[in-house]
């Protein structure tokens, strides 16, 4: 079976450096700074798949490469190398960085959503609850306002927006709130694949609780693939069934999720599990 | 059929028109001649041609004497007595290096190589209104008018760069020398974009918004400036002069047959080199940058305005709107003339929005506005929804 | 020297000026807006030598352009003609792939697959280009709708499959081609890039229309 | 100055011809003749043009004015209207130097004109397929509303991504109750740009939808060209279940002929004239009007 996400080789490097930085730097290493160039090798060699209705956890303390890894697959940053498909474009026969970054865009409507940390950065906090859905909503076509309500109300109820607040603008919610509301036009438009990053990190902890629990009903109901960025395994534990452990810029463990949790094999993945369960 | 007058307006404007004419040659004074306007108010009009975009000084004055001093206005005759003009050949690129200097100062630097040269300026008169006897001011000026006439060597505006080199070197040359400075001297620009012939936008290269700037309107330039020292914005901080000149730079032409250059003349230009101390954390912090101004006429203010806002479209590389401000904004014909037609009918418009005004009231929109607030929990059956937007694959 | 001096003086009949300008770019809008309608060309003074598509230059062109001008069969033609644009208007001759205008004097099908189109960003970029054809009663028929087009219909505008289909290709909404094609009867129509060119015999094969 | 002579320019010969009464030399006009061509070929796009100086504010018709003078040749009659008037300030000043610097005959009788140059209305009646609208705009970019940065604004041009002009009308009907958009309402040109119109108001939209005449848009100030073709859809921006609304008032009809009343069967765009008892209602369109009442139409 295609799966939904895959990435190959993925690699990004900032600064003057080249592709001949990246000896020296990784966990063997203990750096993602290149000795030679002063380049910054953020992620390097990142290979892996989600499949249809599977959730992928991203581990790793900040500055591990995790998010660089998300913004090079939604589009949001350049990866130096590698190669991101999505069964919903050609079947995955189509490396997203060939396309024109106006198709790229095009991708955030219905094929790849994205969840951010910063409410800000994925909704218009001048637009109401429901006008950011309709953005999405308009974005694919979509030209019926009672049917642009109707949707933007369903995706309110299912996302735990009260609907008293939907025509109410972003800016006046809460935390928990907003990140709701980026939930709901994420979804809009029943994309295949969401990338969560850090979704609940920042929120106080029994609204961080509910806000996964929301999400892990979400990605069990709708069965879409999910690629949860996060530092922290209790939220990594309760969304995912596999995870990638990251560390300088590399994967440097991989497995399913309750076993590696159970039995973390590299030191540095065991350090991560020893804190989270300290 | 002829020329078909509407009645009203023509005959509204024609005695409007009349009023002007009458008062414009009317006034209870001696013909203002156009030796008076660029001889005796010389500052207004350099002003003039640099934002008519002309250098013309005839016709600048007569410009300003039609305009009754309206600067925007003079600077609109200019530019609009252009646009009938043929475009016949391009210059080419003058060389400021070599600009003889009739005025120059280099702030950064006591001892600099060259002199430095305070000339005709305003910068250290006292500003004291001078409430002198009227008849000893005409006499005098009729003195001096006259001594000058008999031994112009003596002058000593015209003259004052006359026992030095004619072209000192620039400060820069000296802290490029020494690797202190960027060299932003670029030769990839070789044809200079002309902002008369293309419609600029932010992007377009930096030619063109250097050109923009030497056009635009002194006050706004400087306001952009000041603004982004104190305002909100904060895209600025204050430069060192490494050197203000004003003086005649020599402005060549190619033959259309020969392809030889072939001197046109001179027009007096103002040049402004700003030197920037970089503190942006991706930025170079051992060496200085560069901003550069250059006017036509004696206009130091907006020179060095140009400069700062030069360095500073460096440094923020197009990302924060500057760029968008200083190619859109700072045009005075543009901006006074947009504010100006607020002053004509808009009645068509107006009777628009009153409708919606109405519309607004009606219970159907009022009904429509409350439906909203309390909205229905929705009868929705996904799959139909999902079914009226059909999410085809992407084939590239 | 004498073809400079021949070039000089065939020039002197094409210089379109005040009211002959205006008159050739108002046939030139009005064929644009109303694609594929055959409109008669103005009478001028220009040397009957010349070739008729030389006109969208000739009215057009002027120092900040350029232009190119194509014909395989005849260099000198082809180089004359350039001459006489360049006298007569001061333009620049230029690259295909660069040029303002082109002219194309034997409807090479090559030639639309040359020449530039503009992109999203900047559609203003995409070409003028004239054609020179014989007659616009041959060629493959087309079926041409789009903007300025009432109702689809079909027609021959003097060109041939390939080099329809070539421009069909390149002509891809806001960017593409925008083509005048010239015929000896003192003709002009236009095919704009916001034409949609149908080439007949694979319309059937698809079943349309 | 002979033909041959080498020390002459071709450039200065093809410019010698310029008379000095005309407000563009022939290189002006054949720059926005290109931008023209390229406006038509590329519906509702906003071609970039150099946009020289006019004699009459940036503001107050320049790119009208411009287009009018490199379109009007020797056969032309040129009808210049503002509001929908003839007598209009800003018509009467435009079509006294279009006259005076081209010699060109004008007319007040839409019907008569070629060229008919426009601030703020469409003609009551439907041009044919023998004339062109030129449209003098103040604004010529409708997404400014959303979206402040140019770089930005191109790019959604060049994508066709709007969505964030639909959720505006979203908003403003969720705020509203209805779309409050007055004039210059933003339409869908050939199903590709969205495009500003002038501000003529919504009433005049659906002249421009598949008309048979050419309509050109300038805008002096901000340096663009745009165009309608003949028969290109014209589609103002609504949701499929909220009609698009046009000026209507209840009850309202011209004082002079009578256009809106129920028995005149005929409606034009209205304009008020305040007054202390309600105010009276008269057509802005003073030629149609005035022929509707020349021709017998309305008992005077």
């Amino acid at each position: 079976m295609t799966p939904a996400l895959r990435v190959d080789g993925l690699g990004k490097i900032y600064g003057p450096g080249t592709t001949a930085d990246v000896a020296g730097t990784g966990p063997g290493f203990n750096r993602v700074v290149s000795p030679t160039s002063g380049g910054i090798v953020a992620a390097w060699d990142v290979s892996f798949e989600v499949g249809p209705g599977e959730a992928l956890g991203v581990i790793g303390e900040s500055g591990s490469g995790k998010s660089t890894v998300m913004r090079c697959i939604c589009g949001d940053e350049e990866p130096t190398t590698g190669s991101i498909r999505l069964a919903s474009v050609d079947g995955g026969g189509t490396d997203l960085r060939t396309l024109s970054p106006a198709r790229r865009r095009a991708l955030r409507v219905d094929r790849l959503a994205v969840v951010y940390q910063d409410p800000a950065e994925g909704l218009d906090l001048r637009l109401s609850a429901g006008g950011n859905v309709a953005e999405r909503l308009t974005a694919a076509g979509w030209r019926n306002f009672g049917r642009i309500r109707e949707r933007a109300s369903e995706l309110m109820l299912r996302t735990d927006v009260p609907l008293d607040r939907m025509d109410d603008p972003v800016r006046e919610f809460s935390g928990g709130m907003r990140q709701r509301v980026q939930l709901a036009k994420a979804l809009a438009n029943n994309p295949p694949v969401v990338l969560l990053d850090e979704p609940t990190t920042g929120l106080d902890a029994s609204v961080a609780a509910s806000v996964l629990d929301l999400i892990r009903d979400l990605l069990e109901e709708l069965g879409v693939a999910a690629v949860v960025v996060s530092h922290d395994f209790a939220v990594i534990e309760m969304l995912t069934q596999r995870v990638v452990v990251m560390h300088h810029g590399r994967i440097v463990e991989a497995g399913l999720t309750d076993q590696l949790l159970e039995d973390p094999q590299h030191p540095y993945s065991q350090r991560l599990v020893g804190a989270a369960r300290g | 059929m002829g020329y078909v007058a509407a009645r009203g307006g023509t005959e509204a404007i024609a005695a409007a028109e009349e009023l002007v004419r009458r008062s414009r040659l009317n006034a209870d004074a001696s013909w203002l001649e156009l030796d008076q306007l660029t001889e005796r108010l010389r500052y207004l009009n350099d002003r003039v041609m640099g934002e008519g975009g002309l250098w013309a000084p005839q016709l600048a004055a007569r410009a300003i004497r039609q305009a009754e001093g309206d600067v925007i206005e003079a600077a609109h005759l200019l530019r609009a007595h252009r646009s009938t003009l043929p475009r016949l050949c391009e210059l080419i690129p003058a060389d400021a290096d070599e600009l003889r200097p009739l005025r120059r100062i280099v702030p950064a630097f006591r001892e600099v190589p060259g002199p430095q040269l305070l000339g005709r300026t305003l910068d250290y008169t006292g500003r004291l209104l001078d409430l002198g006897d009227e008849d000893q001011a005409r006499a005098a000026a009729a003195a001096a008018t006259a001594a000058a006439a008999r031994h112009p060597e003596d002058d000593p505006a015209e003259n004052a760069g006359a026992t030095e080199p004619p072209f000192p070197e620039r400060l820069l040359d000296v802290l490029r020398r020494t690797d202190l400075a960027v060299d932003r001297r670029r030769d990839d620009d070789p044809e200079p974009t002309d902002i008369s012939q293309v419609a600029v936008r932010p992007g377009i290269g930096r030619s063109a918004v250097l050109s923009v700037m030497a056009r635009a309107e002194t006050g706004a330039l400087v306001n952009l400036w000041y603004r982004n020292i104190l305002g909100p914005d904060n895209h600025l901080h204050e430069v060192t002069l490494g050197e203000v000149r004003h003086g005649e730079l020599p402005i060549r032409v190619r033959h259309p047959r020969t392809g030889n250059p072939v001197l046109l003349g001179h027009l007096r230009a103002t040049e402004v080199e700003a030197i920037e101390d970089l503190d942006g954390a991706d930025e170079d912090r051992t060496r200085f940058d560069v901003g550069y101004g250059l006017v036509a006429g004696h206009n130091e203010r907006k020179a060095i305005a140009m400069a700062n806002l030069d360095i500073a479209l460096h440094r923020d590389h197009s990302d924060s709107g500057l760029e968008q401000s200083v190619l859109m904004t700072t045009d005075g014909l543009d901006a006074s003339g947009f504010l100006e037609h607020l002053k004509l009918p808009h009645y068509v418009t107006f009777r628009s929005m009153i409708e919606r005004k109405q519309a607004m009231r009606t219970d159907r929109a009022r009904n429509e506005r409350k439906g909203r607030r309390h909205h229905p929990a929705p009868v929705v059956t996904p799959a139909a929804e999902q079914a009226a937007v059909p999410a085809g694959e992407v084939t590239p | 020297m004498s073809a400079a001096i021949d070039a000089i003086r065939l020039a002197s009949t094409a210089r379109l000026q005040g009211s002959a300008s205006t008159v050739v770019f108002r046939v030139l809008l009005e064929a644009l807006a109303r694609p594929g309608r055959p409109l008669e060309l103005p009478e001028l003074a220009m040397d009957p030598r010349l070739p008729n598509a030389l006109l969208l230059p000739l009215a057009l062109a002027d120092l900040g352009t350029s232009f190119w001008v194509h014909g395989l069969y005849d260099e000198r033609e082809r180089k004359l003609a350039a001459d006489v644009v360049r006298e007569a208007t001061g333009a620049r001759l230029a690259a295909p792939n660069v040029a303002t205008f082109v002219v194309c004097l034997d409807g090479d099908p090559s030639v639309p697959s040359r020449v530039r189109i503009g992109s999203e960003l900047a559609p203003e970029a995409g070409v003028k280009m004239a054609v020179q054809v014989e007659n616009f009663a041959t060629g493959a028929p087309i079926s041409i709708t789009g903007p300025g087009i009432a109702e689809a219909f079909i027609t021959t505008v003097g060109l041939d499959r390939a080099f329809l289909k070539a421009l069909r290709n390149r002509n891809q909404p806001p960017v593409g081609i925008d083509t005048w094609v010239f015929d000896r009867h003192h003709r002009v129509l236009a095919l704009p890039r916001s034409t949609r060119i149908g080439v007949v015999d694979d319309v059937a094969r698809e079943g349309v229309n | 100055m002979t033909l041959l002579d080498p020390t002459i320019s071709p450039v200065a010969l093809l410019a010698a011809d310029t008379s000095s009464r005309e407000l563009l030399d022939e290189f002006s006009k054949r720059e926005i003749r290109r931008a023209v061509l390229t406006a038509v070929a590329v519906p509702g796009y906003q071609v970039p043009f150099a946009s020289r100086e006019m004699p009459v504010a940036r503001g107050w018709g320049s790119g009208g004015l411009q287009i009018t003078l490199a379109l009007v040749g020797p056969e032309d009659t040129v009808k210049v209207i503002d509001q929908g008037e003839d007598a209009g300030v800003n018509a009467a000043n435009l079509r006294r130097l279009i006259a005076d610097t081209t010699g060109v005959d004008t007319t007040t009788v839409a019907g008569e004109a070629t060229i008919v140059q426009t601030r703020h209305r469409v003609p009551e009646d439907a041009l044919g397929d023998d004339q062109i609208l030129v449209l003098q705009v103040p604004v010529p970019e409708p997404l400014r509303g959303v979206e402040r940065d140019m770089t930005e604004l191109r790019r959604m041009h060049a994508e066709g991504d709007y969505a964030r002009m639909w959720v505006s009308l979203y908003e403003d009907l969720v705020r509203n109750g209805v779309i409050t958009q007055t004039t210059g309402y933003p339409c869908l040109v050939g199903g590709r740009y969205v495009m500003a119109t002038t501000p003529i108001p919504r009433w005049d939209i659906p002249k421009l939808h598949r008309s048979a005449h050419l309509s050109l848009f300038g805008a002096g100030r901000e340096k663009r060209i745009y165009a309608v073709p003949p028969h290109t859809d014209v589609e103002p921006l609504t949701f499929d279940d909220v009609p698009f609304e046009v000026e209507r008032t209840e009850g309202a009809s011209c004082h002079r002929c009578g256009a809106g009343s129920p028995d005149s069967g005929v409606e034009s765009f209205l304009v008020e004239l305040p007054g202390t008892e309600g105010g009276r209602w008269v057509c802005s369109d003073t030629d149609w009007c005035n022929r509707r009442l020349s021709s017998g139409m309305v008992a005077r």
